[in-house]
Formats: structure tokens, sequence, C-alpha cells
């Protein structure tokens, strides 16, 4: 395929990923809502809070890190999407997938959030200082439970290629990483939980406790730069693990129905739960998940 | 209740003793005494809830009055101890060693009314206000009214009638008057 | 063990050294620790207040409030306004739960001036039914408010809703939403309406199914278990030492309770046991406050069942704008929801008050107890700490 | 030969002067505001004046809009999602959980809760304000991104309402911030309040809320107001 029209792809993919996380957000806005008994925001508000957020006169900086650390985030979601494979056997929409991007991938999991550390470092707020270190710590509790469960894949595939991991996949659903290697699979989707970052883990923003966390100092186009590249890491996460544990997706429809309902998971859980303090959380991601890691380790070792 | 009071009017010599419901008693004390008669009441007579205490201002008689509030949760009685002091730089014993709270409400005390009570910790800190220039603002010579009028910028078109004479004139404008006619109308 | 292992706690008696005067020796400048301002603009403190906190790691080893953000000096204006006047002036003291601020004046005024003997059996009655429901408006709020505080908003919105019907039947009974003015010195203002109490009725079974709903979600949800138990402990002997009253004192296992105690209005005719707990932290407390909940529904059941049909609702009363009341000074005391509830009143003969003192619960919970119970806890817990203890500002600085 | 030819004595002694006449001015400054050295993690010894460290010193300006047809468009997103601060200043924030909550539900009509003025654009005022959350509510104020907007809630922020003759509150709310829409009674019933909202997103979508500028304009009267009633300004005159 010409570059030229690949890169044309990348940005229209780029755009559906982007359109399709706000459309999901404010779906599960709704569902909460409905959870309380109420109607909830209209669907077409994150668009009108891009643009408001867009619109924003006022501008202020605290340091050169200060913009840069929504761009670090950004450039963390785009990166992750320039490397997933997003539908599986169409040559269009396999973005720059190449042999070993599971490695890439679980790096650009956290470029995002190295560059909000230091945006929010810069901008001097202690909430922001708080949530971040709230953030890297939890965060190195779910990598690991979550990188042994995708070692574990990647032996039991014999394979660093997402694109390879998906084709293993095919072909029912019994052929699913979720039902041919269920330990590893609980291990990933376990600490996915705390990857989306909802309740019982969203201690990062916790809203009554250091409101609202890293971004506290960031409004008008920076917010608008976090909020969009967030509802894209929203949307890469759920397709990192549809490709990793529930065979890919072969089509737009498919790929909207699994992401759809492994954000649900997520979301549901988070309904239902409080939310853990910092050493709760990474006590728990220490025990079950990484006991289920290592056992998916050791299976496929031996 | 009447002999416990028997008993305290005998150790500490009580005065104006008024028995405002069956379970409930004010009496006037002297100013030296009544940190000893509170800690001795809730040692040996099981007032351990210290319910509050007060502070009013009888500015005619150019006296404090303060009061200190005690609840007995065993006999379910209170009893109420009133303290007399100077108006001029008026102090006071402190009793923060005898409750954990009695601290807050001395640094109010000593906020709104000027009393002193040395040693109290952070009596000294604002407790409500933050700035404040003019005198402690609970005593009867500090008038509110005027404080705001001169301060904050009143909207104009605002109307204060006295509720007494304006219904009458409003209601029953033939009628004479019959009722007693008020004093302290502003 | 295990347990404490994971939840590491620092051994305070240690670190920060203490100087001799018995503040704690503490450097900024050594960073090892850092001075956090949480409050007024912060979701997480209740009301309009602030905390100095002075943190090491996420450890508060010092915490101070600071109030009067929310000071209108009432008891100021009380003085210059008729008896009658300073009925709705004091309605405004606690917005959380007005209705207990009408009665205590209305009480004060009435046993200084002679009257609380006359008032009709129908206003206490009324009064009661009204103080009831302003306990279940505060408790719908405040029982749900404990999960909110752990981001576990449903219940929240399931009980304001719920609170919302309950405003409801007080906008019937007395006509105003929030602020009702309906316990007036010598009775209340107004008979039940017509078809009010099989409304109420259909509320209070939304209301059982609620309280079902509530435990699945909050006392069976091993997150909020892990969160509350064994947090913000106030022990027994903390009780008198720190004036602590009402649901956080019986969560305390000091069973403490002015309607049982000294009973005022009806509460002896009325059949109810106050609960308890002994182990004094939060849970013990929101478990404490949901089974208030089940009795609160529960009493104004049988105040709808035996209050009379009929009856007079107010008492031969003086012209109220000549009203004096003969120098005297008092001292009364509820059970509102958050506790012992009570006003000082001192008249002295003319037609304004002398001196009228609110004491609020939150008074002692909210600074001086507040403040011990800070130190060695971590700022995830502040907010929860706060709602279990039922600070309310308003009622601290008036 | 030059103009201003002041000797050496003359200069020390005026130096001296306006040293004494800057100590002689009363300032509340607390301590933790205090200039002081600091020993960076580097080991050098840095200066540190928190009051214009911290703090950009610089006075609000204008912000005009640029084209007329964008804006019109802009005002539309502005007025549909409206984000308020999570301030709860007075006892009107006990209508505020109803708001949020399924009977009176305000998401309908964009306008969310923000935890931080940074990223709101909506103050609502909720009630009487003493003078100690005044000075919080400028700062807040200030610290929020052109355009805001205010919504005073209650009659108490009209002309004082029931805290008319009260020595802790003020009594108009004009005076000290500029106000786009009031909404009167004691307390408001949340109804009251939606109206409100819709109000404002009418002045929004005409292009009449504009009250960032008018503050910024006539920045000098209201810190003149502002500084009349806080005897203790220790903060900069505009903190971003």
């Amino acid at each position: 395929m010409n570059i030229y029209v690949k890169i044309a792809y990348t940005f229209l993919g780029l755009m559906i990923v982007l359109n399709w996380g706000m459309l999901m957000r404010v779906t599960f806005r709704k569902i909460g809502a409905r959870m309380a008994g109420r109607h909830g925001v209209p669907f077409r508000q994150p668009w009108i809070d891009l643009i408001k957020n867009i619109a924003v006169r006022t501008t202020l900086t605290h340091g050169v890190m200060f913009y840069l650390g929504p761009v670090f985030r950004f450039s963390g979601a785009v990166g992750l999407f320039l490397f997933m494979p997003i539908l599986f056997g169409k040559e269009a929409w396999m973005n720059f997938s190449f042999e070993g991007d599971l490695v890439l991938i679980l790096y650009f999991q956290l470029f995002g959030m190295l560059g909000m550390a230091l945006g929010a470092g810069e901008g001097g707020q202690p909430h922001s200082a708080i949530g971040i270190s709230r953030g890297l710590a939890q965060h190195a509790a779910v990598e690991l439970p979550m990188t042994m469960g995708i070692i574990a894949l990647a032996i039991q595939y014999q394979t660093l290629s997402i694109s390879e991991i998906v084709a293993a996949q095919q072909g029912g659903f019994l052929h699913w990483s979720f039902f041919t290697n269920p330990v590893a699979s609980a291990a990933i989707m376990l600490s996915a939980l705390g990857a989306f970052g909802y309740s019982p883990f969203n201690l990062v923003k916790a809203p009554n406790e250091i409101p609202i966390g890293p971004p506290t100092e960031y409004h008008g186009t920076y917010l608008g730069v976090l909020m969009t590249s967030g509802n894209i890491l929203g949307v890469m996460e759920t397709i990192l693990f549809m490709n990793l544990v529930f065979g890919g997706a072969t089509n737009w429809f498919e790929l909207i129905i699994k992401s759809f309902l492994i954000y649900f998971y997520a979301v549901f859980v988070g309904m239902v739960f409080p939310r853990f303090r910092i050493e709760q959380s990474v006590a728990w991601f220490f025990k079950i998940p990484l006991l289920l890691g290592f056992i998916a380790i050791l299976m496929y070792s031996f | 209740m009447k002999e416990l009071v028997e008993k305290l009017n005998t150790k500490y010599a009580l005065q104006d003793i008024i028995y405002q419901r069956d379970n409930m008693v004010f009496a006037t004390i002297s100013k030296e005494l009544v940190i000893e008669a509170i800690t001795y009441m809730r040692d040996y007579e099981g007032f351990a809830h210290f319910v509050m205490m007060s502070c009013a201002d009888w500015i005619e008689d150019n006296k404090f009055q303060l009061t200190y509030i005690l609840n007995n949760p065993q006999q379910r009685c209170d009893v109420a101890l009133r303290v007399m002091i100077e108006r001029e730089n008026p102090t006071m014993t402190s009793a923060h060693h005898l409750w954990k709270q009695v601290w807050t409400y001395q640094r109010e005390i000593r906020e709104a009314f000027g009393i002193q009570f040395p040693g109290s910790p952070r009596v000294e800190e604002n407790f409500v206000l933050e700035g404040w220039t003019d005198k402690p603002h609970m005593l009867r010579d500090f008038d509110t009214h005027e404080y705001a009028e001169k301060t904050y910028f009143p909207r104009g078109g605002r109307t204060t009638n006295d509720p007494a004479t304006y219904m009458r004139e409003k209601l029953y404008p033939n009628q004479p008057v019959t009722a007693k006619k008020n004093k302290n109308v502003e | 063990m295990l347990n404490n292992f994971f939840g590491f706690k620092p051994d305070r008696s240690k670190y920060p050294s203490v100087n001799e005067d018995g503040s704690l020796n503490i450097d900024l400048s050594s960073h090892q620790y850092t001075k956090l301002w949480l409050g007024p603009n912060h979701p997480g403190v209740t009301g309009n207040m602030a905390m100095e906190l002075t943190l090491n790691g996420d450890e508060i080893v010092e915490g101070k409030t600071h109030v009067g953000y929310l000071h209108r000096g009432f008891e100021k204006l009380i003085e210059r306004r008729l008896f009658v006047q300073g009925f709705p002036t004091s309605i405004r003291m606690c917005v959380a739960e007005p209705d207990t601020n009408e009665y205590l004046i209305a009480a004060c005024t009435e046993e200084l001036s002679g009257y609380d003997k006359q008032i009709p059996d129908m206003a206490k009655w009324l009064r009661m039914l009204s103080l009831e429901m302003a306990r279940l408006q505060g408790l719908l709020r405040g029982v749900p408010g404990q999960a909110g505080t752990y981001s576990l908003g449903i219940g929240v919105q399931w009980g304001v809703y719920l609170r919302d019907l309950i405003l409801d039947r007080f906008e019937e009974l007395t006509g105003a939403r929030v602020y009702h003015m309906y316990i007036i010195p010598g009775g209340v203002r107004g008979l039940l309406p017509e078809g009010f109490k099989a409304r109420m009725e259909d509320n209070l079974k939304d209301i059982d199914d609620f309280i079902v709903r509530i435990k699945k979600l909050m006392f069976d949800n091993a997150i909020f278990k892990k969160r509350s138990i064994g947090q913000g402990i106030v022990t027994k002997e903390m009780v008198d030492k720190y004036g602590v009253v009402g649901t956080t004192a019986r969560a305390s296992g000091v069973k403490r309770d002015v309607r049982k105690d000294n009973p005022y209005l009806f509460y002896d005719q009325l059949d109810f046991d106050p609960p308890t707990a002994e182990e004094g932290d939060i849970y013990a407390r929101t478990f404490v406050r949901w089974q208030e909940l089940i009795q609160t529904v529960d009493l104004i059941r049988q105040i709808m069942a035996k209050m009379p049909e009929k009856g007079d609702i107010r008492a031969q009363m003086p012209n109220v704008l000549n009203w004096r009341i003969p120098k005297g000074e008092t001292y009364v005391r509820i059970e509102s929801g958050r506790g012992e509830y009570g006003m000082y009143y001192v008249t002295d003969g003319s037609d304004k008050p002398r001196r009228v003192n609110l004491r609020g619960p939150s008074y002692t919970h909210g600074v001086a107890l507040l403040e011990d119970l800070l130190v060695n806890t971590n700022i995830a817990d502040i907010h929860a700490l706060m709602v279990s203890l039922q600070t309310c500002p308003p009622e601290i600085e008036r | 030969m030059s103009e201003l030819n002041i000797n050496s004595k003359v200069q020390e002694m005026l130096e001296r002067s306006e040293q004494n006449a800057k100590n002689s001015e009363k300032t509340f400054v607390r301590p933790e505001d205090e200039v002081r050295e600091v020993v960076a993690p580097d080991g050098s010894i840095i200066k540190i004046n928190p009051l214009y460290d911290y703090f950009s010193g610089e006075r609000p300006k204008e912000e005009k809009p640029k084209n007329a047809i964008v804006e019109k468009f802009l005002n539309w997103a502005r007025s549909e999602s409206i984000w308020v601060l999570g301030f709860g200043t007075g006892c009107g924030s006990i209508e505020i959980p109803p708001l949020v909550t399924p009977r009176y539900d305000m998401f309908r009509f964009g306008v969310q809760m923000r935890p931080t003025p940074r990223q709101s654009n909506a103050f609502i005022i909720s009630g009487y304000l003493s003078v100690k959350t005044l000075k919080r509510v400028i700062r807040s104020y200030e610290q929020m991104p052109s355009p805001k907007y205010v919504i005073a809630l209650g009659s108490c922020t009209i002309n004082g309402g029931m805290y008319y003759d009260s020595y802790s509150t003020i009594n108009r709310l004009d005076k000290y911030i500029p106000v786009d829409v009031y909404i009167a009674g004691c307390m408001p019933r949340p109804e009251a309040l939606l109206a409100g909202f819709g109000k404002l997103k009418e002045l929004i979508k005409e292009g009449k809320a504009e009250k960032a500028n008018e503050y910024a304009r006539n920045f000098d009267e209201y810190k003149a107001n502002q500084k009349k009633i806080i005897k203790d300004w220790n903060m900069p005159d505009y903190n971003w």
C-alpha cells in the first residue's frame, strides 16, 4: 500500500477512534445516570465541552513542562494508536504494527502518565503532585500482573507481535485466549480494572480527596488536549485487551461491540464499589492478579 | 437534686439558686471557686458531660456573666453555674485541662467578648473573624447595624418598620392605641 | 498481622519530636513535611470550612480547623430583634436540619414566659412529626453520604431523591421547602392537610425499600468495610472527655439519647430503643445511623397513628409584637439527627432576648474531636471522617 | 549641568526616608508569606518572596471577541456547556445536591460541577458571604479563566436580605465582583436555579455575558471596594 494512502487511513482511524471514545464515554455517563434514576448529559455533551474548552480565552502557563504535559499524554495516546492493529486482516487498519509491537505498546501505556507527572509537577498544585504520585504507584502495581499475563500469552503463542496473537485466536470464540489460557487472561483482565481508572481504582483523580488530581491546574486548550487523549487512550486500552484476550476484531461492527463490552466491565465494577486507598489498591494488585500472573508464566515455562 | 445543691451550697456558698426545671438548677458562684467546683462535680458527683460554656454581657451592672453548664448523664440532671466578672480587663481562669473541648469555647469567648483566658491553648487565634479591627463583636455597645451601614454598601430602597406600629397603621388605622407602647422601638 | 503489614502505620509517638511546651517540632524547610490547606473550596470538606494540615507523606501529623467562613453573627442579630422576629432568623443557623432550631427557640421562649404548660396536645404531636421528618431528611442525606465519601455516589443519588419527597411533604404541611417556620411560640402553624398520612405512608414505603437496598450497597460491600472499619475510632473514654453526643456517642457504646433520658413532647409515649454499637469506628457510626433511619421511619408511623385527628394547635398567647418575657435564663436540649442540640437563652425583661447561644454537636465534633482524630489519618480519609462526625460548619460559627 | 543633582548625603537621607515609609505601611503578612531563604536540593541558597514568586502580579486584560460569526458559534457552545465551580459559599449549597440528583437533574441542560476554579466558568455564590469567605471568593473568581459568569443566589446577595444588619456579611455582591444573574428568594428553589441557568444561557447566546471584561475594565474600582472591607489584605492584587 502506498505510504500516503496509509497515512490518510491512519488519520481517518484516529478520528474514528476519538469519536467512538467520546460516544462511549458519554454512553457510560448516561448508563450511570440511569442507574441513579437521572437522564444524564445529552449525547452531544463531550463535543460541546471540547469546543468550549478550546474557546476559553484566558490561557496561562507555569513553564515549559506545563505545555509539554498534555503533549506527552497526547503523543502517548497517538503512539498507542499508531502501533496497534485495529482490525485484523485489513491491511488499511493494521496501522504501523510490526514484529515486537507488544513491547512498544506496553511502553506507550506509561508514556502519557510520565508526561502528566512532569506537567503536573510544574503546575505546582500540591493536589496534582499527590495525584500523580498515587498514579505512578498504582500504575507500577497494575503493570506487573498485566505484563506477566502478557508474557504468558507471548510464551503461549511464541510471538511478540499483536497481529500474530490475534491471528492465532481466529476461528471461533473457543480459540480466544480467554478460553485457551484462562489464567493469564484473568491476570490481564483483573489488572485491566486498574488501567481503566474507574472506581475502585480511580485514585488518580479522586474527586473528593484531591480534586481532581494531576489536571487541577489545566484549563482551556490544555484540558481539551487532555480530554482528547483520554478518550483515545480509553478506546486503545479496550482494543489492546480485545486483541490480546478476546480474539481481536475483523470489522468495525465487531470492534464496537467488543470494546463497548470490555469498557462496560470496568464501568460496571466502578458503579458498585467505593474507592480503595492507595496502599490497599497496590496490595490488591499484588495479591490475586500477581499470583495468577505467576501461575500463568509457570504453566508455560515447564 | 436538692441534696446536691445543699452540698454544693455548704461547700461553695452558692447564691441566687433558681430551679428552672425539676432537673435543672441555675446558681451563682464566686469567680475564684468555680473551677474548683466544676472539678469537684466532674470527679465526685458524676457530672461528666460538659454541655457548654457561654457568656452574657450585663452592661448596666458593668458585669460579664459566664455560665458553665454541666450534665450528669446517670442522674439526668443539669447544673449551671454563673460567674459574674468585672467588665474592665476581664480575665478568667482557664478550664481547658478539664475537658478537651473547653478551649474552643474559651477561644470564641475571648474573640467575642474580649475575656482573657491565660494558658488556654490557641486562645489568641481568631475563631470566626479575620482581620477584625473593631471592638469585640458580641459586646452590647457594639452596634452591628451601624457598622454594617458604614462598612458595606447598603442597596437603596430598603425600609425597616417597627412591626407593632406598622401593623397598627396598616390594619387598624382608625382604632385608638390601647396596647402599652413599646419603649425600645427603634 | 498481614493486615497490619499492608496497612502500614507509622509510629507517631517517635516522630515528629515534641518540644518542651508540648507543640510538635515540625521544620517545614527540612523537606519532610508538607503544609496543605484543605478547603474552603474543596469538594471533600463538608460545608465551607478549612483545614490546615501538616503532612508527612500522605499521613497527617498535625491538623488545625479553621471555621468562620459562614459566620453571620446570628446571636448578635437575635439580640436586636423581637422574640418573634428571632424565629425566621434562628432557623437559618443550621441548614441541614432547620426544624430543631425552630423547636428550641420556641421551647426556650415558652419556658421563660411560662406558657409551656398550655401547649395543646395536637400541637405537640405535630411538632414531633415535624422534628422526626427533619431527622429523616437529614439521615437520608447522611447515611448514603458516608458511602459517597468513598466515591460510591449511587446511594447518595437515591437518598437525595427520597429526601426531596420528604421535602414535598414538608411543603404540604408548612408551605416551605427548606426553611419551614412551622413551629412557632405557643404551637404550630397548621393542621395536617387532607390525605397527608396516605401520601406520607407511600413515601415511607419507598424509604423502606431504600433501606434494604442501601444495606446491600454499603454494609455488605467489601471495600466499604475495608475503608471504614477501624478508621476514626472514638473510644468510650473519649465520649465524656470531648463532649461527644448523639449517634457518635451511641456508636461508641454510650447509650445517650435526649429523647429517652429527658423526654420532651410526647416521646415517652412512643416505643423505641436507640440503637448502639461498641466499636466506635466509621463503620459503626454509619451502621448506627442506618438503624436510626429504620427507627425514624417507624417513629413517624407511630406518631401518625397515635396523633389525634383534630384539636387546638395554638395556645392563647399574648400579642407577640408587645411580648415581654421576665428576666430569666434557661437551657433546653433536644435530640437532633446529629445529637444533643441545645440552646442557652437569657432574657432581661425587655422585648428582646439578652443572649442566645446555640450548642450544636458540631461545635465539639468538628473542632476539638476532629483535630485529634485527624492525626495519623491518611488524607484520603478526611472527607469520610468529617461526614461520619456529621460536621456542619454553620452551627459551629453561627 | 544635570538638572537632578542630588548629592550623596541627600540621596542617602532620601533612601532612608523611603525605607521608613515602606516600613511604616501596615502590612498583614502571614509568617508563611514572608520573604525567606530556602536551601534548594542542590545545596544552593535561594531567596523566595511567596507573594511575588508564586503569583503573577499582572493586571487582568480585556479579551474582546475577534470574529463575530465564530464568536456566535462559540457562544452557543459555551452556553450549552456550563461548568460550575463546586464551592458552596453559603447555605444555598444545600440545594446543590438536589440539582445533581434525579429530581432536578441539571446535567440535562449541560450544567456540570467542576472542583477546581481553573476548569470552571460559572460561579454560584450560594447565599450570604461573610468577609472571610469573600476573600476566598475573590481569589477563586480571579483564578477562573475568562469568559466567566457569576450567579448570585438568594436575597442576601442582592441587598443583604435577612442579614442586612450583620457585621460579618456583605450587603451587595455586585460591588465586589460583577454578577450576571440574580436569583431571588430565601432560599431559592431548585427550579429557580434551573430557570437562572436558562437565563444565563440566553445571556451567553446573545453575547451579553461579558462581565469578565467589565471586571478588567473597572478593576481599580472593584479593588478599592474589596480592600475597603478586607482589612488584612495579604494577597497579590490580582492572582491568576
